[in-house]
């Protein structure tokens, strides 16, 4: 089929991971629009929920934040954000989370909020935001990131979100009782934690990658399944109604000002 | 008990230097004209109170207002990151702030808990974050039916707040729609609130009766500011001005941009002009 | 996922001898059809939860189906007592019941608690009050930052909760208006939920983004009965059936009468006939 | 004036103590009328709230429950009942609660509860509902009674809600804050708690009332103030107005069913 960069590929991977009965916290960027390609193509009964109250919102356009007109204006109803956060996130009512990282370690520990020390950061980052407690209430997480070397690192400066932690059971022994991070979908490859030790592991390759490219890419020497499948290429409509709903969001955004 | 008021005379009377004071709004209804009115009185050593501190405090901590930041997301939606907020944590400019983080779970039910009148909030939260390492207001409780720990955090209790509604009734009654983010609670949550409205109407009869409202004997002031979200929006007036966001990027990556903008923006206008800058959002 | 049933397998599929169960409704929109339901599948050993364990409670303790009932007001509304809970527990007739009393603010902070997924609900409540000696489930922690003793008790955590609401979607989603009482939080904590309603319609497009509603995908079952808050009423369908109310008074009074009547109007009845009860109403 | 009923002059009286500024936490009975007239006649601007749910409601008839229809209907706006008791009761905005009381005692101490031994009651009675935190978040506590030796007894059977305690400065050594009973009105006096002791001391009796008939319905032996006013008899706006609410209550409790 047509051509398609690493990015469409990475949001097109994710919206296939999601189902017709899920609850998904969205976050801004990949998720949305991952989340929304879903919502239009094979999962139309999905249920996407922002942290600004929203729930069951189907925006036409991708919202530049999360609080955006077009998600309440769509939405089943809107809730304050306290609500949101004690009787929909905490009340343990949503699948699957949506996270993305400036910092991704091995067992899907990240850090959204400072580079450096946290008390004098090189570069402090906007900080987690909902994170914190999206990592630990979701029965499940998907990450989405772009692969580079100091995003993916054998260290992060700081636990802005728990992923497995030191991996194997340590979710557990900190009483946490979701799954935590079960998908990692990049630019060039899908990765699921290894069963016993928790860390990610490439299970498929995109189109045209390498293993090498994957861990030029990567901060940490990574492991790879036994067997590794290609991912399969986007499909004509998931690739249309992406690049649609990406140029519907292009006009909207611009169009707003004279 | 309500009182009708101008802006400016709103803010005096009830924002003093020394003040904690949250303006909230979640990405909707985020009240900018009272921030511009409290910036052009020059309010110093503020604690600023917010879950995103967002372009409004970007503002007045690029202005050395503020003393410390309470906050949760220091982000600008949607763009990137807050370059005042930045430049004031990474290299003390215009002056050091004091920040206190925490998640926006904790933010939003840290108001709940205020506008319930409980000294703290107890949550599932935290469980593996750093956060809890580096702020020492996090805490714990162990629950005497199970035994599970849980975070504890102080309420919010700021001594100001300032929001931004669509309606007023006559009587000074405020009508708050579509996103409503914490703003209840941050407003019932105050010693003293302030709000700012799109419209005084003369009453509210035949509203919905589950809808948000504030009655006039929980508020302090209202100023009438058509605008008063820009460039937040405010749902069935005018829509939020995304490019100002994205131009915010560029003007606060600069000491001296930021200097003038502000000069030419906020030091030299008027509430007045924030009706003519939502005119084509309309 | 909501799946639309008749009332006597809704109750069927997801009531279960032994469950702990809420019937909720601030006496506005009591499930009265569902609870007439349940006493005609001859449900036992109930643990009830209930703010005010009210007639629909009255007439299951009556015919022997609760083992326990977790109240804060036992009256009848607006007119009196409770003859059947009393005679349960003054002379163990029908059978002896075990009741945990809580006050008001317990009751519904231990739903809100529920709803949230905590463990314990923590206010401010009890101080003085004799109820914290009776009940071994009230107790107390103490805030680490203040240092004041708060109460705690365990956040109500139901197997099924059943509640009435005006409308329905297609898809399943209900929509609840005017009193809205407890019911999110008793539906949002519990287990399994089912709902009766008034009526459903097509979707829910248009209305007001800020109501009171419930996402299907929070939903077990929604069965169609008109009229079945009788004698409770439905805000927008029927009034509040006072007369029954008092009527009851002298129902319940009398244990021959209570049974000849229960025989009459619930035992011989089908969920049909409470739309002809709230025609003088509409 | 016209003659009047000593429940008429109870509810009259209570109606008089409200002022336009109070924000109240009405019960259903006596103080659903004291209220109701007080903004019928002198504080057209008085908060009402039932524990439903309903802020600044302005009923037509009186209820005979706190959940009915027509307080939501005239209601600025309708909040969860979580809410109410969080944000509204808990949060301190209430400044008068309205209280009855099965048994009371000098003290302002109530009992709803039983009146026997908790376990094994002579009698079971409704209980507490919102009283508990009623009596100790509300600014100050009216209690409207009807005088009886069985209902101002020297000492309760079980504490509801706490009052005053043992007196003094008891309420205080609990660590609550709010001012507690201030004011009882009965269908014979008004009381008013002793400024040291925080006994009910009488300071007005109604028209017609002697001493020895309030002694006689008082469980206790009852403390007089130095100077005792007579209480100013119903006006014709106030008794007018509270029957003409009784006789439109009156109607619609019937008219509702054929």
């Amino acid at each position: 089929m047509t051509d398609f960069t690493p990015n469409e590929m990475m949001t097109i991977a994710a919206a296939r991971a999601l189902s017709n009965d899920d609850v998904c916290f969205v976050g801004i960027g990949a998720p949305s629009a991952a989340c929304n390609v879903a919502r239009l193509t094979h999962a139309p009964g999905i249920t996407l929920i922002y942290e600004s109250g929203t729930i069951g919102t189907a925006p036409d356009v991708l919202p530049l934040s999360i609080g955006d007109g077009e998600l309440c204006e769509t939405a089943l109803c809107t809730v304050s954000v306290p609500e949101m956060f004690r009787y929909w996130l905490m009340g343990g009512r949503i699948s699957v989370g949506f996270l993305g990282a400036a910092q991704l370690d091995r067992f899907g520990n990240i850090n959204t909020t400072v580079i450096g020390d946290y008390h004098h950061p090189k570069v402090r980052l906007p900080g987690g935001g909902g994170a914190p407690e999206i990592a630990t209430s979701c029965r499940e997480i998907f990450i989405t990131l772009k692969q580079a070397p100091r995003a993916m690192v054998e260290k992060i400066d700081f636990f802005t979100s728990f992923g497995h932690g030191e991996g194997g059971d340590h979710r557990r022994r900190l009483g946490i009782t979701t799954k935590g991070p079960t998908l990692l979908i990049t630019d060039l490859a899908i990765w699921r934690p290894d069963a016993e030790t928790k860390e990610f592991t490439v299970t498929s390759l995109h189109r045209g990658v390498t293993r090498e490219m994957v861990t030029e890419s990567c901060g940490w020497s990574p492991r790879f399944a036994d067997r590794i499948d290609e991912t399969p290429e986007p499909t004509e409509s998931e690739l249309g109604t992406l690049r649609d709903l990406q140029a519907r969001t292009a006009a909207a955004h611009q169009g707003k000002r004279s | 008990m309500a009182e009708f008021l101008n802006l400016s005379e709103a803010v005096q009377r009830n924002l003093h230097d020394g003040d904690t004071v949250a303006f909230e709004g979640f990405t909707h209804l985020i009240p900018h004209a009272a921030g511009h009115e409290a910036i052009r009185q020059g309010l110093k050593n503020l604690t600023l109170l917010r879950m995103t501190p967002d372009i409004i405090y970007d503002q007045m901590i690029g202005m050395g207002m503020a003393k410390k930041v309470i906050f949760s997301y220091a982000g600008n939606p949607g763009v990137g990151l807050l370059r005042r907020m930045r430049d004031a944590i990474e290299h003390q400019h215009p002056r050091a702030i004091e920040t206190v983080e925490h998640s926006h779970s904790a933010m939003a039910q840290a108001y709940e808990a205020g506008a319930s009148g409980l000294p703290l909030a107890v949550f599932r939260g935290y469980k593996g974050a750093e956060l809890a390492r580096v702020n020492p207001e996090i805490r714990s409780i162990t629950c005497p039916f199970t035994g599970e720990e849980l975070a504890a955090i102080p309420a919010h209790r700021p001594d100001v707040t300032f929001i931004h509604a669509q309606k007023a009734s006559a009587r000074g009654d405020v009508l708050i729609e579509g996103i409503i983010g914490v703003q209840k609670e941050a407003a019932l949550s105050a010693r003293r609130v302030v709000v700012t409205v799109e419209e005084v109407i003369a009453d509210f009869d035949g509203k919905h009766p589950n809808l948000c409202m504030l009655p006039h004997w929980t508020i302090d002031a209202i100023a009438v500011v058509p605008g008063g979200a820009h460039p937040s929006y405010t749902q069935g007036y005018y829509a939020r001005d995304n490019a100002a966001y994205l131009e915010w990027d560029r003007i606060s990556a600069d000491r001296d941009l930021f200097a003038a903008w502000m000069k030419a923006n906020v030091l030299d206008a008027t509430p007045e002009i924030f009706a003519s800058r939502v005119e084509a959002l309309r």
